[in-house]
């Protein structure tokens, strides 16, 4: 039985490192998976969430809706779609960018053309 | 009990990881570490009771996003990252900004650790494929329809900005 | 039966299914060399020990004893992490393979598969047992494109590269042949699908004789899943990452003794894996003919000696390909991979689900 | 027997028509866009001559209740008031529709061969038959929002038409002078339409008499609601159907071309305001202030109309005139409560009126764009035909029995006469003005087919066509200018009769002219009066919707008499105006057949007199001193200098040199480094949590 708030403090942290990646690490990729790992974060807490509400799922909420179980998965799958789709564009970006301006610094590629 | 002190291990192995991925110089390191992350991050779902996303989690990420990074990172032959201050507002605004974040955000877990209550591996079917199928294929097709068209669209554009010009 | 038993009886599991395969693995090396020479008219090893049958013993010797030497300017950790993850994946994935049915020893009913769970109602499983399989092979690419880009020499690089590219793309392939199995069964998990192709196929009322194996139905798909078995595998023919005309060894160039062993039993273990998962699929796992005529003791293991002789079948077809087939150019390979193995799977998933639809 | 007459179809195929060769017709030959619009029009006639057959009331009792009322869906909702598209058949809009789609395809016809050598001849019919939509629309509505929409749209039409020679300055003139004078008059009905909405919340004509007839209001003695409200839709008649004071708009909107002058200007368009009167009598009924002085304007712009048609020398312009007099009729004929009778003259009117244009057009088109009468003369050899049409028209309009002219006169005159609220004194205006018509029509008639012609007769040489007046801001005298049919120029080689798709719809409007008025033979002549009896139903019941009758003494005690009229009063009555025409017929052929000369000397005589007349009361100027100017000077010192330049343009320049100035600042922020950016989001999220705690705590 493990406190629900654990979780969630877990994917505070990992959230709060993600964003700390993103702003203090200067290599595009790395950037790239501090993004994914705010993702990740979310999906914790999702899961976590998703698992508190089956247990009370056919419960009904005080607004009178229906509690659904389990529903947090489908918004996992989701930001998973959207971090493999993210992942492929711009990790083709970073190639593109790599061709032109031969860095992955984001220091160096502070006009907003390539 | 057990639980909780799974939970404590696999915690403590992805905040590790994920600081690694702050600390480490080389891209790759930080792609490994957030490798590991990721794969303890699946155990904290099997916890959780959720195999099938735990699954996925290592199939889908570890095993084909983060294998794309490397696969990159190896490509470009990136090297360690050189230090370069580009902007000050990162560190005046960003990071008290996302400490001031990350506190608020536990204090409030931690004060409402009672209301919230706990979790434990659910109910036999929570994780299982078939509620989960059921759940993508029926309550939420269309979304479920319209990430694919997402694909589709993000396959297209890194192929076109995959080819050399001309 | 409680944890602590659990945990005692899975240890004795894991020892001795390392033990076997490990086992197997340095005599499947002696058969490889044995058969390949036999299709090349050569003899093969035959000085250690009768017809070389000690061979594997040497090898093993030879590699233990033999100088592990660490290259300059390589990044040292990965360097050595990478056989580890290899082989450590590629043993993973036995902890769900189910070699049999169950034992019963002391009333005690122990599944012959580490990872199972011998309850009072038969015997449970992991219910994503395939997706695990998949995951830690999916995960063992790591292996061998660290250890390229880890041991800093441009063999090792473009190896691995192409290593990593060409298993990444195969896994869809690989993955999409599978789907088809798993409309038809209705589960993830191997027992599951062993269990369904116990009997035989009944066409309309009329039994064909045929065991109901998933083999029938879904031909393509196997045809699929071989040959995108052999890609994850790095075998003949698209063993390109080792393409020793091209690039001396590929992705282990810079290894010696026994972190190239690693690499080396990795390979032969992801034969085994593909072996055993297509046995499970596609036939019929260790259901076989009941042959009552044995004496009771063979009948109680015949199950795992078919299992064994299916999976030793694949490991023949494995070499059998291996000596007679050239290798494919790498862009023949990608191509083969995206624009013919990926649209067919599609199309026999949306087959298979059509007539999985229709018979609902 | 369908119950569903499909009424919307009626309006909307001369859109379709008007649609397709708007926005095809560049590309179609003549021959093609002419096609389309006669066949659009020609259907919509079928289509409402059926609507018509299938309602008409037999004695046998009506194949469907009359009012019928179709309704297509809800067009305005805006709280408890909603305007539905609906239509309305009753024996009232049964007469319009069948006049406006009658007349209108004879002239469609007519306008192929008018207009077969202009430019623009797909632009011609498009607006021809927009124009067709907006009237049907206007006749058919079944609420007052509904027909304005129709009343606004003619009024485009007849602005588009109006200045369809949009190269020439006084065309174009003249389309915003009928437009803007139009907004006038609009500007009242729409107040008129407010009142009826703050009174009665609804603007539907069976809802709205169905309240009025069985509130059972009485008369309103003095100036009360009803009053204001008729008076305000009367205002608005006055814009639409060229009353005093508004009808300056009229004679210039001749620069059109003819067939244009015939169907809008004559026929049809300007006959709005008297329909709208008389779809509103019950309201009109109730309020005998309203009644006078519709009369009493009727009665002046008869009268004045008519003396200043007198003076003109341009073909049209007399039309022109003569139309603003008759209308003056009509609205006489409302005013004495008499719609029927004004609704009688409509219809008889549309036929002549539309006839004599469509003649003189076919002169004009004879001597090659001559509109000037002086100019004329001696055409009843060259173009007979046109020429027989013309008589009887004339005839017609002349009120000379039996043709259709005379009934319809005939009945406004008696019933002013009897009337209440017109009264004898009106009576006697009325057959003065019968009398003058007839004077200048029959002048027209002289001056153009008789005597010998004149093609190169020389004009303001003298005191008779004044410079200034020969130069007139009108510009019709050099109106043949666009309207020259590329012959050579004219003259005895070039007069020639127009071709048979022009006199055919001439003859059969002829024929009309001729028989029209025998619907409406009185009762002392031995006829009764049909279509009288016919409109009754809608006219005499307080409501037109309402089903119940209000007895009609209670509602028209002042407007009827209570007993029927004797009929040696009527001969009387009858034989007045008939002498009245047969005088005017007289003078004419004094002054313009017998002795040619004699004019000029006569006008010579009372010159002052004469140049007012000619200036037309010089009401035009009078409303550029009194409206216009004072208006220019207003728009350009205060709004356009004052508001617009400082105010506005302050405004905008303003904002956009603060915006500059922001960006400015707000510039540094945008350093391109994707850090600082996110940083930046950071910062936002932790304040947005923060918020969202503190809201929680508080």
């Amino acid at each position: 039985m493990v406190p629900l708030s654990w979780y969630l403090v877990l994917s505070a942290i990992l959230f709060c490192l993600g964003v700390f990646g993103f702003l203090l690490k200067r290599n595009i990729i790395t950037i790239f998976m501090s993004i994914e790992l705010m993702l990740n974060a979310v999906n914790l807490s999702f899961i976590a969430f998703a698992n508190y509400w089956n247990a009370h799922a056919g419960q009904k909420l005080a607004s009178g809706r229906e509690i659904v179980g389990l529903s947090g998965h489908v918004f996992v799958f989701f930001v998973m779609v959207v971090a493999a789709a993210e992942a492929a564009v711009g990790l083709a970006i970073i190639i593109a960018v790599f061709r032109t301006r031969e860095t992955l610094n984001v220091d160096r590629v502070n006009l907003l053309k390539l | 009990m057990v639980h909780q002190v799974l939970f404590i291990i696999f915690g403590l192995i992805c905040v590790a990881g994920a600081v690694n991925l702050l600390v480490q110089r080389h891209p790759i390191n930080s792609a490994l570490s957030l490798v590991v992350v990721m794969a303890s991050l699946a155990l904290i779902y099997l916890l959780l009771g959720a195999e099938f996303v735990a699954a996925i989690q290592v199939i889908v990420y570890a095993g084909a996003i983060m294998v794309l990074f490397v696969f990159v990172i190896m490509l470009l032959n990136a090297g360690s990252e050189e230090r370069s201050s580009g902007s000050r507002m990162a560190l005046l605004i960003g990071v008290p900004g996302v400490l001031v974040l990350g506190c608020l955000i536990g204090w409030i877990m931690i004060n409402n650790n009672k209301q919230l209550g706990g979790v434990s591996i659910a109910a036999t079917d929570f994780g299982e494929t078939h509620p989960i199928a059921r759940l993508l294929f029926r309550d939420f097709l269309l979304p479920f329809e319209i990430t694919s068209i997402l694909i589709l669209i993000a396959i297209m554009g890194a192929v076109v900005l995959g080819k050399r010009e001309g | 039966m409680d944890i602590k038993t659990f945990i005692i009886v899975a240890v004795i599991k894991i020892v001795l299914v390392v033990f076997i395969m490990l086992t197997g693995v340095a005599y499947t090396t002696l058969l490889e060399r044995k058969l390949v020479a036999r299709i090349q008219n050569r003899w093969g090893p035959t000085r250690v020990g009768p017809f070389g049958l000690l061979q594997p013993l040497a090898d093993g010797v030879k590699f233990i004893l033999k100088e592990d030497l660490v290259p300059d300017n390589v990044h040292k950790f990965l360097y050595i992490l990478s056989p580890m993850l290899a082989l450590a994946m590629s043993l993973i994935a036995f902890a769900i393979i189910p070699f049999g049915d169950s034992v019963t020893v002391r009333g005690m009913t122990i599944p012959l598969q580490i990872t199972g769970w011998g309850g009072a109602s038969g015997n449970s499983d992991i219910n994503i047992g395939l997706l695990i399989i998949l995951g830690a092979t999916s995960i063992g690419v790591y292996g061998i494109a660290l250890a390229g880009w880890s041991s800093n020499s441009k063999y090792s690089l473009l190896g691995s590269l192409r290593a990593s590219a060409q298993m990444i793309s195969y896994e869809l392939a690989l993955g999409l042949s599978l789907v088809g199995i798993l409309l038809l069964s209705g589960s993830m998990s191997l027992r599951e699908i062993v269990k369904q192709q116990s009997n035989t196929w009944m066409i309309g009322g009329f039994n064909t004789h045929l065991p109901h194996w998933y083999i029938f139905p879904q031909f393509i798909a196997f045809f699929i899943y071989l040959m995108a078995a052999y890609a994850e595998t790095n075998r003949i023919p698209f063993d390109l990452p080792e393409a020793e005309t091209e690039l001396v060894a590929g992705y282990h160039t810079e290894y010696s003794s026994m972190k190239f062993a690693m690499f080396f039993m990795a390979e032969y273990l992801n034969m085994f894996t593909v072996g055993c998962l297509a046995t499970l699929l596609f036939f019929g796992g260790w259901h076989g003919p009941a042959l009552p005529f044995l004496p009771p003791l063979l009948q109680a293991i015949l199950p795992l000696l078919y299992f064994a002789a299916k999976v030793l079948f694949f490991i023949f077809v494995y070499i059998w390909v291996r000596g007679t087939l050239p290798r494919f150019r790498y862009d023949q390979l990608m191509a083969f991979g995206w624009k013919f193995l990926l649209p067919l799977a599609i199309a026999n998933i949306i087959v298979t689900s059509f007539i999985v639809a229709w018979r609902a | 027997m369908t119950d569903n007459l499909q009424l919307w179809v009626i309006p909307l195929l001369p859109l379709v028509g008007a649609a397709i060769n708007g926005f095809f017709g560049r590309r179609f030959k003549n021959s093609m866009v002419s096609t389309i619009a006669l066949l659009f029009t020609a259907a919509s006639f079928g289509l409402a001559a059926r609507a018509v057959m299938m309602a008409w009331p037999h004695e046998s009792g009506p194949h469907m209740t009359l009012p019928h009322i179709e309704t297509l869906g809800t067009w305005i909702q805006a709280g408890s008031f909603s305007a539905p598209f609906g239509f309305y058949l009753d024996q009232l809009s049964m007469i319009m529709v069948l006049v406006v789609t009658g007349v209108g395809f004879l002239i469609h016809i007519y306008a192929v061969g008018y207009m077969s050598h202009e430019g623009g001849f797909y632009r011609f019919f498009a607006y021809l038959n927009l124009f067709m939509f907006f009237m049907l629309t206007l006749v058919l509505a079944n609420n007052y929002l509904l027909m304005f929409v129709g009343w606004e749209g003619v009024g485009l039409a007849s602005y588009l038409l109006i200045g369809f020679y949009f190269q020439k300055n006084s065309a174009a003139d003249a389309g915003k002078k009928a437009f803007i004078v139009n907004r006038i008059g609009d500007f009242a009905f729409l107040i008129g339409m407010f009142l009826l909405i703050q009174h009665f919340g609804t603007l539907n004509y069976e809802g709205l008499f169905k309240t009025i007839a069985d509130g059972h209001y009485a008369p309103e003695a003095g100036w009360g609601f009803l009053t204001i409200t008729a008076l305000c839709l009367m205002f608005g008649a006055t814009g639409k159907s060229a009353q005093v004071p508004l009808y300056v708009w009229l004679p210039d909107a001749m620069e059109g071309p003819t067939p244009v002058s015939a169907l809008i200007h004559a026929a049809t368009m300007v006959t709005a305001g008297i329909y709208m009167i008389a779809r509103s009598h019950a309201i009109f009924n109730l309020a005998p202030h309203a009644l006078e002085i519709v009369a009493i304007i009727g009665c002046i712009t008869a009268i004045f109309a008519a003396t200043m048609g007198m003076a003109q020398t341009d073909i049209k312009r007399v039309l022109a005139y003569s139309t603003v007099s008759q209308l003056g009729y009509m609205f006489l004929a409302c005013g004495a409560a008499a719609y029927s009778a004004a609704i009688f003259h409509l219809m008889t009117h549309a036929f002549f009126k539309a006839l004599l244009f469509l003649g003189a057009g076919s002169v004009i088109h004879a001597l090659s764009g001559e509109q000037d009468m002086r100019r004329m003369g001696g055409l009843r050899k060259v173009i007979p035909r046109t020429f027989w049409v013309m008589t009887i028209a004339t005839i017609a309009i002349a009120g000379i029995p039996p043709f259709a002219g005379f009934f319809s006169k005939d009945q406004i005159l008696g019933e002013v006469f009897a009337s209440k609220t017109a009264g004898p004194i009106m009576w006697v205006v009325g057959v003065i003005t019968a009398g003058i018509t007839s004077f200048y029509m029959f002048r027209l008639w002289f001056m153009t087919f008789f005597g010998e012609r004149r093609p190169d007769a020389e004009l303001g040489d003298h005191h008779l066509m004044p410079a200034p007046v020969a130069a007139s801001s009108h510009g019709s005298d050099d109106s043949h200018g666009q309207d020259d049919h590329g012959h050579d120029s004219h003259g005895t080689s070039g007069v020639h009769e127009s071709p048979w798709i022009m006199i055919g719809p001439l003859v059969v409007l002829a024929i009309l002219s001729f028989i029209g008025g025998w619907v409406g033979v009185p009762a002392f002549m031995g006829g009764h009066n049909e279509i009288e009896h016919f409109l009754a139903p809608v006219m005499d019941s307080g409501s037109a919707a309402g089903g119940e009758n209000v007895p009609i003494v209670k509602v028209l005690e002042f407007a009827t008499p209570p007993e029927p009229r004797p009929h040696n009063e009527e001969w009387m009555l009858a034989g007045t105006s008939v002498g009245a025409a047969l005088f005017g017929l007289f003078f004419a052929w004094l002054l313009y057949y017998k002795s040619p000369g004699l004019p000029d000397k006569i006008t010579s005589k009372i010159h002052g007199l004469y140049l007012v007349v000619l200036h037309k009361y010089y009401m035009d100027e009078g409303y550029g001193f009194l409206f216009v100017k004072p208006l220019l000077a207003l728009s350009t010192i205060v709004f356009w200098k004052g508001i617009d330049q400082s105010v506005i343009d302050g405004l905008v320049n303003g904002a956009g040199t603060a915006s500059q100035g922001i960006g400015n600042e707000l510039r540094r922020m945008q350093s391109g480094n994707i850090r600082s950016y996110a940083a930046w989001v950071a910062f936002g999220g932790a304040a947005v949590v923060a918020y969202m705690i503190w809201l929680g705590v508080r």
